[in-house]
C-alpha cells in the first residue's frame, strides 16, 4: 500500500486523523487517551494489519515527551510512524503489549532510561538498570557525577 | 513388522552419522598438519602484522627529529574519547612573529580505541598508526604517553 | 623374561629371607597398598594429560606443550596447583557429607580396583566372585555423587547429582546384561578364569555378533556410568557449570577429577578383561610364529595396551559429540539399549547352551 | 533480587542462569523457574553490560557516532557501522560511489559468514559438543585475517564511514576471499558431518522451542530466528540497500520454527552469503572508495530510519537531528532485544538443556540487547 492510500485508509478508520508531513514514512499523531484503541484498530484491521512493531522509541524534547511507534505489516508491506504527545512532568500512556508482545521489552525499556509509565503493562519494572536506580538516564536533564563522564 | 524395520533404521542411521562424525575428528586426530595453533610468545621474530593495522598511535619523526604536527588539533576534535591533548605554545619565527606551534602532544593509550578518526583528521599526515600491540605494563601511568619526541620540532615547509 | 609376577616373585622371597614371614607378609600388604596409591596417582595424570592431547589434536591444537619435555609434566603441575589451593566449603553445605563425598567416590574406585588381573599372575584379590563384585561396588560411587550435589547446597549440583543418580542407575542395568552374556559363555565370575577361557582367542570373536553387540553396548553403558560425554549431563558444563562439583575446589575437586579418570580406567579394563582377553596375547589360529612374536610381548603391555585403545575410544567419543538430553538419555536406555541387550543375551545364551562358539 | 530467590510455595525451583555462565555467551542473567528439571518460567535481567550507547552517542559527532556502535553487536560490527552511515547517508544525502556500496556489501557479507561461523561453533559447545568451536574459529580466523589486512583491525573495524569506507581495498583482498571460498566450501561440508547430520544434535534440536509465525511477528523477532518460523523479514529483500537488488541471492526461510529450523536456515545464510561474495568479488567497479564530504557533518532537522540486516536480524537507526552537529536522539533498534522477548515464550515446558539449545539458536549477543 503506498503511502497515499495508507492515509485514506487511516482517515477512514480513525476519526479525524493528524499527520505529520515529510519524513520517510507515513506519521500519524494520536494523543495518549486515544491511543490503546487506536493501537486495536491499527493491528486488527484487515487492510491495514500493522502486525510487526519494531520499534518504540521515547524522545525527550523538554517540554514534553514523544512516544514513536514504528509499525509496519508483514503481509501489505507498509510502515506507518505513530507519535505520541506525552506531558513532561507526568508521562503516562496506555500500553500495547497485550496488542504486540514485543512491546513489553520495548515499554520497560522506555520506562526505565525515560520514565514513562505505561499504565496496564504486565510487569513495569527497570529493565537495564538495577531496581534501586534513581534518576531515568536518557533524559536530557539527568545529571550522574559519577557515571557520566564529560571530555 | 513395520515398527520393526523403522526402529532397525534409525538405529542403523543413528549409528552411521556418529560414525561419520568420529571419521572426521578421527582424521583431525592423524593429522598433526591440519593444527592452526600460533604459538605466540615464540612466533614474535616471525610473526608479520598488516601494515593497516591499527595497534596504537605514533608520530612520524624524520631522521633530524623533525614531525609535520602543526598543533592544529584537528585529531583532538575528532577523538570521541578524549584520548589525544595537544599543548601548543608560540615559537617565533626568524621575521619575529609568534606562530603557534606544537609543544606536547599527550596520547591516552589506555583511552583509545584504535578508531583511526585522529589520523584521518590530521592535514599534515603527522600521526599514524603502528603496528606494535603489546600494551601490557604493570603501571597505568606508562600508557599516558608524549609522542612527539625530546627536543623535536616541525619539519620546513609544514603549515 | 621381566614381567610383574617374577619381579613381584623376586621381592616376596627376598622379604622372607630377609624377615620372618609375617612381617614379610605385613610388609608386603604395605608395599601392595603403597604400590596401588601410586598407580592411581600416575594412573590420573597420565590419563588427563591423555584427554588433553587427545582432545587437541581432535580440535586442531597442540595442547599443553610448555611444562617438560612435550607438555608432559603440565598435569604435575596442575596437581601440585590444585593441592595447594584452598578448599572452600560453601555456606551452608553439609560439612561432614561435603567432605565425605570425594572420599567416597575414590574409595570406591580404589576397591574396584581389585579384583583386576593387571598382568599373567598379577591379580590383587582373585575374588570367586569377580565380575559381581566390581557390578556391585561400581553402582556405589553414585552414592558419593549424591552426597557431593546434596550437601553443596547449590541448586546446580542437586540438579546434577539427581540426573547422574538417573542416569547410573539405569545404565548398570545393560551393563549388567552385557557382563552378564560373557558369564553365560564362561560359566564362571571369576576374573582369572574368564581370561584363561580367552586362550584360544577374544570373546569378542568368538561370540559371534551377539558378542560384538555386547560389547558395544557395554562401552556405551560405562560411558555414561562414568558420566562422560555424550552422557555427562551430571557436570554438563553448558547447562550446570560443574554438576554436582560445582563447589568443589583444591583437593577435594582433584580427587572427584582423579576418580573419573581412575574409573574410566577400570571400566576400559573390565571391557578389555571381558571381550578382548585381559592380558592375553593375541592369537590366530595355527600362525604358531606369528603367536610366538605375540607372546613375547610382556602380559602387562597386553593388558595395558587394549585398554589404552578403549579409553582412547571413549575419548574420541567425547569430543565428537554433542550432548544428550536428560529424557533422551534415559530413553536410550529404556526404549534401545536395555531391550537389545535382553536379547542379546538370549542368543548368547542359545548360543552356550547349544555350544556354537569357537 | 537476591530474596526472590529460593524456592516457591509450589516446590518449585528458582534457579539463576547468570550473569556469568558458560552458556549464556556474556552477561545475560536469566532466573529461572523450574519443576524438576522442566522450565516453568524464564526471566531475563539485562543491563550487565549496558552502556548507554545510546545517550552517549548525543554527544558525538556524525562521524564519532558510528564507531561507538561497533560495541553493540561486536559479531557484526561492519553491519552495524553500515547502518548508522546508511542513516547519516540518508540525511546529508550523500551520494555513495559505486565501488564503495560493493565494498561494503562485501564486508557486510563477510562479517554475516564469520558471525555465523561463531554461532555455529558455540551453539555445537551449547549442546556439548566441544570440537567444532575450534573448528568454526580456524575458518572464522581466516576471514579475520583478510578483514584484518584491509580494515586494520579484527573486531571492531570501524571501516564504514559516511560516503564510503575509510580505505580502499587492499591489493590482495580479491586473491585471499577467493581462496577463503574455496576453502570454506569445503569446511562447510564438514560442518554437516561433524554435527548437522548427527543423531543426537538432530534430536536435541527437532521440535525444540517452537516459535509459530503468528507469536514470530507478534514478539517482533526478525532475522533468521523469524525466518525460520516462515516470516519473510529479511531486510536486503524487503529494503534493499546498496546492491542487494543487483545480486542474486535467495532468502532463506524454514518453517519448522523449532531450533533445527533456525539452525538450517542459518547454515543455508552462509551458503547465500558465499553466493553474493562470488558474485561480487570480481565486480568491483573502480572509482572512489569514499564520497566528498564536508569535514563537519550537520545533519539537517528531521528524523531518519535506515535498517540493515545483520547476522542476528533488522537493525535500525532512528536519528532524530536538531539540525546540530550531534544527534538530538538517537535509538538503536537491536534485533537481539527483541529475539531475547520471545525467549520464555519459547522455553516454557522444555528441560534445561533445552533452555541452553534456544538460547543457542536465538544468536543473542548481550552488548547488542544491552547496549
Amino acid at each position: 500500500m503506498n503511502p497515499q492510500e495508507l492515509k485514506q485508509q487511516l482517515e477512514a478508520l480513525l476519526p479525524s486523523p493528524t499527520f505529520e508531513e515529510g519524513g520517510e514514512w507515513t506519521t500519524l499523531y494520536t494523543d495518549p487517551a486515544t491511543w490503546a484503541e487506536t493501537a486495536r484498530r491499527l493491528r486488527t484491521t484487515k487492510v491495514l494489519d500493522l502486525d510487526y512493531l519494531f520499534c518504540v522509541t521515547a524522545v525527550d524534547w523538554k517540554t514534553h515527551f514523544t512516544m514513536v511507534y514504528h509499525l509496519s505489516s508483514t503481509t501489505h508491506r507498509h510502515t506507518l510512524v505513530v507519535k505520541i504527545r506525552l506531558d513532561h512532568e507526568h508521562p503516562e500512556v496506555a500500553t500495547v503489549s497485550d496488542i504486540w508482545r514485543t512491546a513489553e521489552f520495548h515499554e520497560r525499556e522506555a520506562y526505565d532510561l525515560m520514565g514513562v509509565v505505561f499504565t496496564g503493562h504486565p510487569d513495569l519494572r527497570r529493565l537495564f538498570m538495577t531496581d534501586d536506580w534513581k534518576g531515568w538516564p536518557l533524559r536530557k536533564d539527568y545529571e550522574d557525577p559519577v557515571n557520566m563522564i564529560k571530555l | 513388522m513395520a515398527f520393526l524395520k523403522d526402529y532397525i533404521s534409525d538405529i542403523y542411521r543413528g549409528i552411521r552419522s556418529l560414525l561419520k562424525g568420529m571419521k572426521l575428528t578421527g582424521y583431525y586426530f592423524t593429522h598433526r598438519k591440519e593444527i592452526i595453533t600460533q604459538q605466540y610468545p615464540d612466533n614474535r621474530g616471525t610473526m608479520v602484522l598488516p601494515e593497516r593495522f591499527r595497534g596504537e598511535v605514533v608520530m612520524i619523526h624524520d631522521e633530524n627529529n623533525e614531525h609535520a604536527c602543526t598543533g592544529c588539533t584537528a585529531c583532538e576534535l575528532a577523538c570521541p574519547n578524549g584520548t589525544i591533548k595537544i599543548i601548543t605554545k608560540f615559537d617565533t619565527t626568524p621575521e619575529g612573529k609568534k606562530k603557534k606551534a606544537l609543544d606536547t602532544f599527550i596520547y591516552h593509550l589506555e583511552l583509545c580505541t584504535m578508531c583511526n578518526l585522529c589520523i584521518q583528521a590530521c592535514p599534515t599526515d603527522a600521526i599514524k598508526m603502528a603496528q606494535n600491540f603489546e600494551h601490557s605494563v604493570y603501571d597505568r601511568s606508562k600508557l599516558t604517553k608524549k609522542l612527539n619526541k625530546p627536543g623535536s620540532k616541525i619539519r620546513e615547509g609544514v603549515e | 623374561m621381566l614381567s610383574i609376577e617374577n619381579i613381584a616373585d623376586s621381592i616376596d622371597a627376598w622379604l622372607n629371607r630377609a624377615f620372618s614371614p609375617s612381617v614379610a607378609t605385613l610388609l608386603e600388604g604395605v608395599l601392595v597398598g603403597l604400590g596401588a596409591i601410586t598407580f592411581f596417582a600416575v594412573l590420573g595424570l597420565v590419563l588427563v594429560l591423555m584427554e588433553r592431547k587427545v582432545s587437541a589434536y581432535m580440535q586442531i591444537r597442540l595442547g599443553p606443550n610448555r611444562v617438560g619435555p612435550g607438555g608432559s609434566l603440565q598435569t604435575v603441575a596442575d596437581t601440585l596447583k590444585l593441592a595447594m589451593k584452598e578448599g572452600l566449603t560453601p555456606d551452608g553445605a553439609d560439612k561432614f557429607l561435603f567432605n565425605l563425598a570425594p572420599f567416597m567416590v575414590i574409595v570406591v574406585a580404589m576397591l574396584i580396583l581389585a579384583p583386576i588381573a593387571f598382568a599373567k599372575g598379577s591379580q590383587l584379590w582373585d575374588i570367586n566372585i569377580g565380575i559381581l563384585y566390581v557390578s556391585a561396588v561400581s553402582s556405589l560411587s553414585v552414592i558419593g555423587i549424591l552426597m557431593a550435589g546434596w550437601a553443596s547446597n547449590n541448586k546446580y549440583s542437586l540438579l546434577g547429582a539427581m540426573r547422574s543418580g538417573a542416569q547410573i542407575v539405569s545404565y548398570e542395568l545393560s551393563a549388567g546384561f552385557s557382563v552378564l552374556s560373557i558369564v553365560v559363555l564362561t560359566g564362571s565370575l571369576r576374573i582369572s578364569d574368564i581370561i584363561a577361557s580367552q586362550q584360544d582367542g577374544w570373546w569378542l570373536f568368538k561370540g559371534h555378533i551377539p558378542a560384538i553387540i555386547s560389547f558395544v553396548i557395554f562401552l556405551i553403558a560405562v560411558t555414561a556410568e562414568t558420566n562422560r560425554a555424550p552422557f555427562d549431563l551430571a557436570e554438563a558444563e553448558s547447562e550446570l557449570t560443574a554438576g554436582f562439583h560445582t563447589e568443589y575446589s583444591g583437593m577435594r575437586f582433584a580427587l572427584f577429577f582423579l576418580a573419573e579418570y581412575v574409573n574410566i580406567f577400570i571400566v576400559c579394563a573390565i571391557a578389555a578383561t571381558l571381550y578382548l582377553g585381559g592380558w592375553m596375547p593375541l592369537h590366530i589360529g595355527h600362525w604358531s610364529g606369528f603367536n610366538l612374536v605375540m607372546d613375547y610381548i610382556p602380559s602387562s603391555l597386553w593388558f595395558l595396551g587394549k585398554t589404552f585403545i578403549l579409553i582412547f575410544v571413549i575419548m574420541w567419543f567425547r569430543w565428537t559429540f554433542p550432548r544428550l538430553r536428560i529424557d533422551q538419555l534415559l530413553d536410550l536406555e529404556w526404549k534401545y539399549l536395555l531391550p537389545l541387550s535382553l536379547f542379546n543375551l538370549l542368543l548368547m545364551t542359545l548360543i552356550a547352551i547349544e555350544g556354537w562358539h569357537f | 533480587m537476591i530474596e526472590e530467590i529460593g524456592t516457591t510455595e509450589l516446590g518449585e525451583l528458582v534457579v539463576n542462569l547468570g550473569p556469568q555462565h558458560p552458556s549464556t555467551h556474556g552477561v545475560l542473567h536469566l532466573v529461572i523457574t523450574l519443576s524438576g528439571e522442566t522450565i516453568k518460567k524464564v526471566e531475563p535481567h539485562l543491563g550487565y553490560i549496558h552502556r548507554s550507547i545510546e545517550k552517549m552517542c548525543e554527544s558525538l559527532s556524525y562521524r564519532q557516532f558510528i564507531y561507538v556502535t561497533s560495541r553493540m553487536d561486536y559479531l557484526s560490527s561492519h553491519i552495524n557501522n553500515h547502518g548508522c552511515a546508511l542513516c547519516v547517508e540518508k540525511g546529508m544525502q550523500i551520494e555513495v560511489p559505486p565501488r564503495a556500496k560493493v565494498i561494503r556489501v562485501l564486508m557486510d557479507e563477510l562479517t554475516r559468514l564469520a558471525s555465523h561461523q561463531l554461532w555455529w561453533g558455540a551453539m555445537a559447545m551449547d549442546v556439548g559438543a566441544l570440537t567444532p568451536f575450534f573448528h568454526a574459529f580456524r575458518e572464522r580466523e581466516a576471514i579475520n585475517d583478510i578483514m584484518e589486512k584491509t580494515c586494520g583491525a579484527r573486531l571492531t573495524m570501524n571501516y564504514m564511514c559516511p560516503g564510503g569506507v575509510a580505505f580502499d581495498l587492499h591489493p590482495d583482498f580479491q586473491r585471499e576471499v577467493k581462496a577463503f571460498l574455496a576453502f570454506f566450501h569445503g569446511k562447510l561440508d564438514e560442518y554437516d558431518e561433524l554435527v548437522t547430520d548427527n543423531v543426537i544434535f538432530q534430536g536435541r534440536m527437532e521440535g525444540v522451542g517452537y516459535l509459530s509465525r503468528e507469536d514470530a511477528i507478534s514478539y517482533g523477532c526478525s532475522g533468521p530466528t523469524a525466518r525460520a518460523s516462515g516470516v519473510s523479514c529479511d531486510i536486503r529483500k524487503l529494503s534493499p540497500y546498496e546492491v542487494y537488488d543487483q545480486v542474486r541471492f535467495e532468502e532463506v526461510t524454514g518453517t519448522g520454527g523449532d531450533c533445527f529450523a533456525r539452525y538450517k536456515v542459518r547454515m543455508g545464510e552462509m551458503r547465500q552469503s558465499i553466493s553474493i561474495i562470488e558474485q561480487l568479488i570480481d565486480n568491483v567497479p573502480e572509482g572512489d572508495f569514499q564520497a566528498k564530504t564536508k569535514a563537519v557533518l550537520k545533519l539537517p532537522k528531521g528524523e531518519f530510519y535506515s535498517k540493515v540486516e545483520t547476522a542476528r536480524g533488522e537493525f535500525g537507526v532512528y536519528i532524530i537531528s536538531e539540525g546540530a552537529t550531534t544527534p538530538y536522539r538517537i535509538k538503536f533498534r537491536s534485533p537481539g532485544f527483541s529475539n531475547l522477548s520471545a525467549l520464555d515464550h519459547m522455553a516454557r515446558g522444555h528441560k534445561i538443556g533445552d533452555l541452553v539449545a534456544i538460547m543457542g539458536t536465538l544468536d543473542l549477543v548481550i552488548p547488542d540487547i544491552d547496549r
